[in-house]
């Protein structure tokens, strides 16, 4: 897991966890990289990220990757990131394609609703926190 | 003393609060304005791990964070 | 699409599609690369392609991806690659990633059964049409 | 004359032949050792078209190709 200050250089990571695994033995590699869209006039995103649970929530993917023979990856921005800026990529390996495309989908929807990452919308210079686009994470509202 | 800290968007400065379990924080919590609308779409963790029970015990030294609506990516 | 004699740089590959749509404001882009696999002692894979089928195989699934305001890259290697190589990189553009995460599932798969591409495995210098792996494509056993 | 390609694995020659319409070169390829046993679960195209009827009708200078079973990737 690999986290950055500001825009990723997607090219860059796929390099290297592409040289990292390409000995490894995986007959199938996917990768999901998203990119800041211009809507709503916004001048960027902007992350918050609670590490020690992301850790932990990655480390528990880690082991169910693991148990159907595959690994995956994960690298995000933490602030500011532009228009047409990369802010997050993830990735499977697997040794056949099947377990690949079932996982990249399950891990990159787990991810949006669980990941401890705030996302804000940045509007003239302000950060306005993406309410409308986030999700309770599982178990929210046991204090209520 | 249990230490409260509310993540990303809340932006409330963490306070330190007497509590025997979650349920009897829930309770305190509750009582702050600025706090009380987040509850009911926010995860909570105990010492970095989320819970699920208020019967979960809370003992001096630990460290509760209210986690509110996610969207990475 | 793109064919290639011999192994695929993937990571070339990544970065020319990337660079070409990054500011056309999809916000996912989904990259599958398919490595050839050390198994029952193969050397390396061969393709055989029939470029013209395989061409309009390619359209009409740009233009089913352009009806879900989607588009596709893909590229393919033609005769042999050896172990730990890349025979294949294929990628969905989608503007959120619901939409590519279900079409590049599709796309694989009916890559997988339907592009006109026949593979053999090289044992001691030979190619070895790797019959049990192939699927009949659609429409196959007209003439029986 | 409609020339008949048999592609990838077959390892056959093109061969030309007579025929007014899929069901006729059915016949006719059915009478070949070696190209009998792919017919069962070979595609067709037609001028790199694929096929799915026997009244398919054939023309002078049409190409058919026999297409066995596929694995890219």
């Amino acid at each position: 897991m690999e986290l950055y200050s500001g825009p990723l250089d997607a090219t860059e990571i796929f390099k290297s966890w592409f040289n990292r695994e390409k000995e490894s033995n995986y007959g199938a590699f996917i990768t999901f990289v998203g990119i800041v869209r211009s809507e709503d006039n916004i001048e960027a995103l902007s992350f918050d990220i609670y590490e020690p649970i992301l850790k932990s929530w990655f480390e528990s993917w880690q082991q169910k990757a693991n148990q159907r023979g595959a690994k995956v990856y994960m690298a995000h921005s933490i602030g500011d990131v532009p228009l047409h800026n990369v802010s997050y990529v993830s990735a499977v390996l697997s040794p056949k394609r099947r377990v690949a495309l079932e996982l990249i989908d399950e891990f990159v929807e787990d991810f949006k609703a669980n990941a401890p990452i705030w996302k804000y919308d940045v509007i003239d210079g302000k950060r306005i926190y993406a309410e409308s686009r986030s999700t309770p994470m599982s178990g929210a509202g046991l204090l209520n | 003393m249990v230490k409260v800290e509310f993540l990303g968007p809340i932006g409330y400065p963490s306070i330190e609060v007497e509590a025997a379990n979650l349920a009897d924080l829930a309770q305190k919590l509750k009582e702050i304005e600025d706090i009380k609308e987040w509850l009911s779409n926010s995860a909570v963790a105990v010492n970095d791990v989320i819970v699920d029970s208020l019967d979960t015990p809370l003992k001096d030294g630990d460290r509760v964070s209210i986690l509110p609506p996610v969207c990475g990516g």
